[in-house]
């Protein structure tokens, strides 16, 4: 374990550093600049309409999260500690979150209460034009956000909601200056942001590179390098033989089973981290189209029966990562999880035949859509299911597209995505409930990605779990409320995802579940 | 003057002639389906550099036997390149005919179609329709018919016009014959191996534009397969499981050498143009 | 003459209109580009903003006559996705990809040319087999395999050539070392053909009785003559290059065009898709255009006017 | 002189296996002086040509190497090393070809092509060479040698072009001049022209001259000696008096008496009712000049032509005087602007769609070239009943209509089944000539129907031709551009020029008696017309 000392030449004493930013710190010279290959950036850099696993890799070099989870010390991340909000606390509905003081945004301005409340609030998330709509999924229940000095704001909820500062960790805890936002527009903005990071960005163009150069007025000390090279390079082999040779110093997305290959090289270090996330394989529960055969639940269970994903998982990636039996039973959620959970949907092809003949099933296409090269080994793994599938009699076609336009084009009867467990840190409610829930894209009669209608009993589990305050409370609405979700079983979780990355050997570098690849503080030991 | 064929020629024909065969039956000598499976033999090498004896050539990512999966990929390819140069030859042709027959505007106007296409890389339209409309099997198939047609526009036309100075063409018209009769039983026989050398041309540049396609994952869809997909899926384990992709691209060499190899011979013996200047 | 070039030009143009309007009503008639450019989740009055934003609920032929006007203008639009003028990312893109394709090209005819040259003089030969052979091979090799396999040589294993990217002379040497192949494979085997007709022609046989020497025989009589034919190929194979170039530049992260397609396909960029149809057409048009140009100046009996 | 200029010793040149006969020249042994011209005749695939080329070292490189000697200023050319071979080509031994326009590089200057000999051979400035090439220019009669030079050989008539090549050969004043066919490709005026130049090279330069060509009026016209080949054998030589009109060997004597007389006769007795009437036929061919300028040549311009049943009308003129266009335009294959055309009593030249592919069974045409003119791909019996069949007849009774015209056509029943590729020339034009018939035209036009034959198979299709008109009395429109052929088989001829016919009559009269400056020029032109003592008067 690496421990914040070992740490102490560049990001300790960040008030001591952050006065004495006028002077140019004496290694800028020396700073080195690390390449970093990558498979794709995003069309944007905005914290919330640029909402993307690519980049999340590089936002915390750009953004400071107003509360951060403390990885180095927390291998699940569900310890907190202060971001660029140093103290929070709750008053029933209301929390009042305290800012550090003396942070600079790139632009040379210091970030205020104002800033943070404009962040967080509905001129930019949540209200009825707001400039990233997205945000409104993540701000639920906001009824009120106010600056109420210089370095507080206050946070009121239309229910008391002891989650905020978790979900202040995730993407709309990114502080971005409100000035410079509204002068320059979400969309200019999205192309050139201003952040509180430790790298500023120089130039970004989204089909090619991403550059950021320190900033070392950062408030938690000048970062290790004096500029970070984001360069997309799409074939794995350049990207191997890119990192292998010495021009690129981190690349990321190997495929599995050349880990070992990659880790042959003596100047390479393979890295990996099981991942907040799980691809999983959607059922279409509503008759849409109209002939939908798996409206019927037993169908969809003899899908999730007849597939031996132990084996699949075993094959494509080894000892490397593993699949839930029971849904949202993950580890990441600490004391909700339970190792002893029974497997209600165990891998049974003999069960799945017998559920399938109960139907009226006959044999119809199912049409199952993919988007390319999206998650890791999906789809050498669909066409592993859809062999399974043959055996037990289901015939479903896996259709590989170029985009999510295309998976979501119906008709369709599955369909491909992940789910994330990163919101609100050791707690299930982002999966089970603000991705299932009725105000969910799953759930929305006008969503374009509806697949189910959640049951009353998943409702009324679910009325109980928002309000549940107290932990014991919390647990029993979580287990009635998953019980009701697998009574429907509207999709299938395939694995923990596998982020993984190699990088040069002589750096040290700590790889964090959610993606991110920090190139600054405790997480990156660059050779003197 | 009938000259024995080179044996350069023999091979050729032999050689696509075992392909064609091992295409169509190839799959009764492996004991495996295309798409059968098994997990615990991923990735092995052919039997020739150690792997286990029952997958000759080895085994792909989710440890499907490389022959079964070859003889399927060789079939779609062939198949694939047979619709689409057979589509783009009888529509280009006919469109060439068309235009040599009424010649003025009606020409000028099909010939500014084949402009058009012809301004275009033809991967660029592949390309974007694949990718905005969905790729669909049938779509597929049109989009290779759609290639090349113009090549056989543009040459239908010239040697149409061509044929059409001929004496003998001039001598049918005047026994009175209708234009369809002097198209289709004199020129079409005549100019028929010029289109037959553009076919040998167009075969194997189908196949390669669908390995292109396939590396941009807008080629052929599993559960089928094709040279150019098995070769694509292939690319990332090159170092590691070099069998995958480049058994694939010997395929696609041999034929795309044989067909040329016939080709050229077929070019110096069937032009009409040089068989008048040789007698 | 001025008629000749004229009517030409006025081809050029209509060529361009149609490619202009096809791609328009294909692109558009293929599905909502809103749909790409947002989440999956995304609500239904944010697609709407979206929507009035860009113009898309105007009905199509207005906002076909807006996209033409505007043209004239050169405002090819703005990318859906990073709301930049299409313009300014394509000629961003540009140079980059010229560079790759003329120093493919060249390489191409530097190699393809005379061995094409040398496999006509020595027809039938084991010369020639070898060299129509490994022409044959130069345009099966899928372009992303040999890519590939290069990049592994010398890259990851000899570790001689970076392996993607843009920036030195040796950044160059790969992607057009693989562009280059197809190209020089096709110009051979044209060149051999075209060098075979003209070495039969009666004016071969007179220089022979003037005493012209074998070697000036073919590089001044006869290579003038099928230089014609393939300077025609060559208006051919820019479509060739260009379209190697979608591949190439994937494969090498090269920064041109071709990579700029491929990402504006898969993410529906409309816009940028429309402009860079557009650009290629006119590139090829145009390459056309001096082909046509370039024939002329060799063929006198072209240039004399009598077409 | 003990030596002479050149002599060939048992000359063999092999053809590749597989071919129809071992040798394309065989033991052929003959020589050549100073100052003298050796005329080689022979018809197609005598080895004529390949016996020149074997002696300027030009043979396909396909051919295994001649053996024999060809023996120049003491030294075997055919045992040189290939460099000195090559200096000796175009500047001791030079040569001129078949096609004038087709040996000259398109894409180079006049000037430079006649310099490289120069360039090659000498080492003269570029000045110098300008100022040889302009002096070589005047001597072959080019007009305007310094605009030549600068022309581009497109630019050039056939003439020129031979004028030009010559002009090369003779550049180092070579001691031998090699002529393959010089004269074949180009119009009897023409021909007339470099005919008087090769006897004044002989005059003036003392040149040993090799001529090539299978002319018998040519040879009465410049021959000093004259060698007979046959299937690659030499089968007589000779003084030309004495070969021409005393031949010793058979085939000779067959040759001579193959070659057509200029004979005028008056047209026969009892020709029937009008078959032909064309009146005002005009045709104009617009071309895109320079610049935007417009090209407008009158091919045919207000002719009228009339022809009887059994009459055959010779169409004479060089070529571009719109003989064919106007033939094209009497069929319909070509659509003439102006004018009206009546076949066998009933309106042609208006019909239009169907009525006028029924009409066509009236007209039939006969081609010039008889290897293009059949579909290589279909059954000569099908060729022959195509027409019948189109106009209705069965299949069945249309075959046993061209069996029986091959019979009449001098060829077996059998050959209905066999392709085109498998007969000789004139076997071809048999068969063009049971096609047209087949349809039992009353009008038969004839273009060029002879003058791609050998003068033997020219006989025979002319005696054909007039044998079957006489058995099926249609009137014939007969297209030729050689006077000897139009006296044997017209009964009148018309001459054209620039798309008029500028003189017609019988050729008694008109041979006899021309009234046009340019009929005599064409009569006076006709190689060897003396040789065959034509009795003729004199015209001065």
């Amino acid at each position: 374990m690496i421990t914040r000392r070992d740490f102490g030449k560049y990001s300790a004493g960040a008030g001591a550093l952050t006065l004495a930013a006028g002077a140019k710190p004496l290694y800028a010279q020396d700073r080195p600049t690390l390449t970093i290959a990558v498979d794709n950036l995003w069309a944007n850099i905005n914290t919330i309409n640029g909402i993307s696993t690519s980049t999340r890799r590089f936002f915390p070099n750009i953004y400071s999260l107003l509360v951060e989870q403390d990885y180095i010390n927390d291998p699940n991340g569900v310890q907190l500690k202060p971001g660029l909000a140093t103290e929070w606390s709750r008053d029933g509905k209301v929390w009042t979150i305290k800012l550090r003081e003396g942070v600079k945004f790139h632009d040379g301005t210091t970030m205020t209460a104002e800033d943070v409340a404009f962040t967080l609030g509905p001129e930019r998330l949540w209200g009825d034009e707001p400039f990233e709509p997205r945000g409104k999924t993540f701000t639920e229940g906001f009824v009120r956000v106010e600056a109420v000095d210089d370095l507080t704001v206050e946070i009121e909820t239309d229910k008391v909601d002891p989650y905020i500062p978790g979900k202040l960790t995730g993407y709309i805890g990114f502080v971005v200056p409100k000035a410079a936002y509204l002068e320059m527009g979400v969309d200019a903005f999205g192309q050139m942001p201003i952040g509180t990071g430790p790298y500023k960005v120089t130039k970004f163009d989204s089909g090619e590179v991403l550059e950021i150069e320190a900033f070392d007025e950062y408030w938690d000390g000048p970062p290790p390098a004096a500029k970070v090279i984001w360069k997309i390079v799409p074939e794995f082999a350049a990207r191997m033989a890119g990192v292998v040779s010495g021009e690129f110093d981190f690349m990321y997305n190997i495929p599995t089973d050349q880990m070992s290959q990659l880790e042959s090289y003596d100047n390479v270090t393979v890295a990996y981290a099981l991942a907040g996330n799980y691809p999983a394989v959607g059922f279409n529960c509503l008759p849409d189209p109209e002939d939908n055969p798996l409206v019927d639940v037993r169908l969809r269970k003899a899908l999730v029966q007849s597939v031996d994903m132990d084996a699949i998982v075993t094959a494509l990636f080894g000892e490397l990562t593993y699949h839930p039996e029971v849904p949202f039973n993950w580890t990441e959620y600490g004391p909700f999880y339970d190792p002893d959970m029974p497997n209600p949907l165990p891998y049974d092809p003999e069960a799945a035949k017998a559920l399938i003949a109960e139907t009226d099933y006959d044999g119809e296409e199912l049409d199952w859509h993919i988007t390319r090269q999206f998650y890791p080994n999906y789809e050498a793994a669909a066409e592993i299911m859809v062999e399974m599938w043959r055996e037990v009699g289901l015939n479903v076609k896996a259709n590989v597209l170029d985009n999510f336009q295309l998976v979501y084009e119906r008709p369709w009867h599955m369909q491909n995505f992940s789910n994330s467990t990163a919101f609100i840190p050791g707690d299930p409610y982002r999966p089970l409930w603000l991705d299932w829930g009725p105000a969910s894209g799953r759930a929305r009669e006008d969503s374009r990605t509806r697949t189910w209608e959640p049951t009353p009993e998943y409702l009324a589990a679910g009325e109980k779990f928002l309000n549940a305050v107290e932990f014991e409370e919390r647990k029993e609405a979580y287990l009635e409320l998953s019980a009701a979700w697998q009574e429907v079983t509207p999709c299938m979780y395939l694995w923990k995802s596998v982020y993984n990355w190699a990088h040069r050997a002589d750096v040290t570098w700590v790889p964090r579940p959610d993606g991110e690849m920090r190139m600054f503080g405790e997480y990156l030991t660059l050779p003197a | 003057m009938k000259k024995r064929l080179p044996v350069s020629v023999i091979i050729a024909a032999t050689v696509l002639g075992v392909i064609i065969f091992i295409a169509i039956i190839g799959n009764v000598f492996t004991p495996y389906g295309v798409t059968e499976q098994n997990l615990l033999a991923r990735l092995k090498p052919p039997a020739f550099l150690g792997g286990p004896e029952e997958y000759p050539l080895g085994t792909d990512r989710i440890g499907r036997d490389m022959v079964a999966r070859l003889v399927a990929g060789l079939r779609m390819s062939l198949l694939v390149a047979l619709a689409g140069t057979a589509i783009g030859a009888i529509f280009g042709t006919t469109i060439g005919f068309i235009a040599a027959h009424f010649r003025g505007a009606v020409e000028e106007i099909l010939m500014m179609i084949v402009d058009f296409q012809a301004s275009l890389p033809f991967i660029l339209i592949a390309l974007t329709l694949l990718a905005f409309f969905g790729n669909s099997m049938t779509l597929f198939i049109i989009l290779m018919g759609l290639f090349g047609w113009e090549t056989y526009a543009r040459l239908a036309r010239g040697v149409v016009l061509s044929a059409a100075a001929q004496p003998y063409a001039k001598a049918v018209v005047a026994l009175g014959a209708r234009p369809i009769r002097l198209y289709t039983k004199h020129i079409l026989p005549n100019v028929a191996s010029a289109l037959i050398v553009q076919l040998t041309l167009t075969f194997p540049q189908i196949i390669l534009l669908e390995t292109s396609l396939s590396f941009l994952g807008l080629g052929i869809q599993s559960p089928n397969t094709s040279l150019g997909q098995i070769l694509g899926s292939g690319r990332d384990y090159l170092s590691t499981a070099w069998w995958i992709s480049v058994f694939p691209g010997m395929l696609i060499f041999i034929i795309t050498l044989s067909m040329s190899i016939l080709g050229d011979t077929l070019r110096d013996r069937l032009d009409p143009m040089l068989k008048q200047r040789n007698t | 003459m001025l008629r000749f070039w004229s009517i030409k030009v006025l081809r050029t143009v209509l060529t361009l209109w149609f490619v202009v309007t096809f791609t328009f009503v294909v692109l558009r008639t293929s599905g909502d580009p809103m749909m790409a450019l947002l989440s999956p989740d995304a609500l239904p009055d944010e697609i709407e903003q979206f929507r009035r934003q860009w113009g898309l609920d105007q009905p199509l032929f207005v906002q076909y006559l807006r996209y033409v006007g505007q043209m004239f203008t050169g405002n090819f639009g703005e990318s859906l996705r990073t709301h930049q003028p299409v313009i300014e990312i394509i000629l961003d893109r540009l140079p980059a990809t010229l560079l790759l394709g003329l120093l493919s090209f060249a390489l191409a005819a530097i190699i393809g040319i005379p061995a094409g040259v040398v496999a006509a003089v020595r027809r039938g030969g084991a010369v020639d087999r070898l060299l129509m052979a490994l022409a044959v091979f130069g345009f099966a090799v899928p372009n992303f395999f040999l890519g590939i396999c290069l990049i592994l040589l010398f890259s990851l294993m000899l570790q001689v050539l970076p392996s993607s990217g843009t920036g030195t002379f040796w950044h160059l040497i790969m992607p057009v070392l693989t562009l280059g192949t197809a190209t020089a494979g096709t110009l051979a085997r044209f060149t051999r053909s075209a060098m075979l007709e003209q070495l039969e022609k009666p004016y071969m046989r007179a220089a022979m009785a003037k005493g012209v020497p074998a070697w000036k025989r073919i590089y001044l009589h006869a290579f003038p003559n099928a230089a014609i034919p393939i300077v025609t190929v060559i208006g051919l194979n820019l479509g060739q290059l260009i379209a190697g170039s979608i591949v190439v530049e994937t494969v090498f992260a090269w920064p041109g065009i071709g990579r700029l397609l491929v990402s504006a396909v898969s993410s529906r960029d409309l816009a940028v898709v429309q402009g860079l149809v557009l650009v290629i057409a006119f590139t090829m048009v145009m390459a056309n255009l001096i082909v046509d140009l370039v024939y002329g100046l060799l063929d006198p009996r072209i240039r004399g006017g009598a077409r | 002189m003990t030596e002479p200029l050149l002599a060939i010793r048992n000359l063999s040149v092999g053809l590749p296996a597989g071919s129809d006969r071992p040798f394309a020249v065989e033991d052929l042994s003959l020589t050549l002086e100073k100052g003298e011209i050796l005329c080689v005749v022979g018809e197609t695939g005598s080895g004529k040509s390949l016996s020149a080329f074997a002696t300027m070292g030009l043979l396909p490189t396909n051919l295994p190497k001649p053996t024999g000697e060809v023996v120049f200023e003491g030294r075997n050319l055919l045992a040189l090393p290939p460099s000195e071979r090559r200096k000796l080509a175009g500047s001791r031994l030079a040569m001129i070809f078949q096609e004038p326009a087709a040996v000259l590089n398109p894409v180079y200057r006049i000037g430079e092509q006649v310099g490289e000999t120069f360039q090659l051979h000498t080492g003269l400035s570029k000045a110098e060479i300008r100022e040889k090439v302009t002096a070589l220019f005047r001597e072959v009669r080019l007009p305007n040698p310094e605009e030549i030079l600068r022309a581009y050989p497109h630019q050039l008539s056939g003439g020129q072009c031979q004028r030009v090549m010559i002009a090369t050969a003779l550049a180092l004043e070579p001691a031998i001049l090699i002529a393959d066919e010089p004269t074949t490709a180009l119009d009897v005026t023409t021909q007339a022209q470099i005919l008087r130049l090769m006897l004044d090279l002989r005059e003036n330069r003392d040149t040993g001259i090799l001529f090539i060509t299978h002319d018998f009026g040519v040879v009465a016209e410049i021959a000093d000696r004259v060698a007979v080949m046959r299937h690659g054998r030499l089968v007589e030589i000779g003084p030309a008096e004495q070969v021409l009109n005393h031949p010793q060997a058979d085939y000779t004597r067959e040759l001579l008496a193959a070659v057509p007389k200029l004979d005028p006769h008056a047209s026969r007795e009892g020709l029937g009712e009008p078959v032909l009437e064309a009146r005002g036929i005009r045709k104009i061919f617009r071309g895109q000049g320079f610049l935007g300028k417009k090209r407008v040549v009158n091919a045919v311009d207000q002719v009228d032509v009339t022809l009887r049943r059994g009459e055959t009308l010779g169409l004479v003129g060089e070529s571009g005087s719109g003989k064919s266009t106007l033939a094209q335009c009497v069929i319909r294959l070509i659509d003439p602007d102006d004018g009206a055309i009546t076949i066998a009593g009933g309106n042609f030249g208006g019909l239009k769609g169907n009525a006028l592919r029924e009409a066509r069974r009236r007209v039939q045409i006969v081609f010039q070239d008889p290897y293009t003119a059949l579909d290589p791909r279909q059954s000569v019996g099908d060729a022959i009943a195509e027409g019948p069949v189109i106009h209705g007849k069965k299949k069945s009774e249309a075959m046993t209509t061209a069996r029986n015209l091959l019979a009449a056509v001098g060829l077996e029943p059998s050959a209905a089944d066999r392709f085109p590729h498998e007969f000789s020339g004139g076997q071809r034009q048999r068969i063009c000539i049971a096609r047209a018939l087949a349809l039992e035209p009353q009008l038969l036009i004839a273009d060029e129907s002879v003058s791609a034959l050998d003068v033997s198979v020219q006989a025979q299709i002319l005696d054909l031709l007039a044998d079957m008109q006489k058995r099926h009395q249609f009137g014939m429109l007969f297209i030729t551009h050689d006077l000897r052929v139009a006296s044997r088989i017209c009964d009148r001829i018309a001459v054209m020029r620039q798309g008029k016919i500028v003189e017609e009559g019988e050729p008694a009269r008109l041979f006899v008696d021309p009234q046009q400056d340019y009929t005599k020029e064409l009569l006076a032109a006709v190689p060897g017309r003396d040789w065959q003592h034509v009795a003729r008067a004199e015209n001065g």
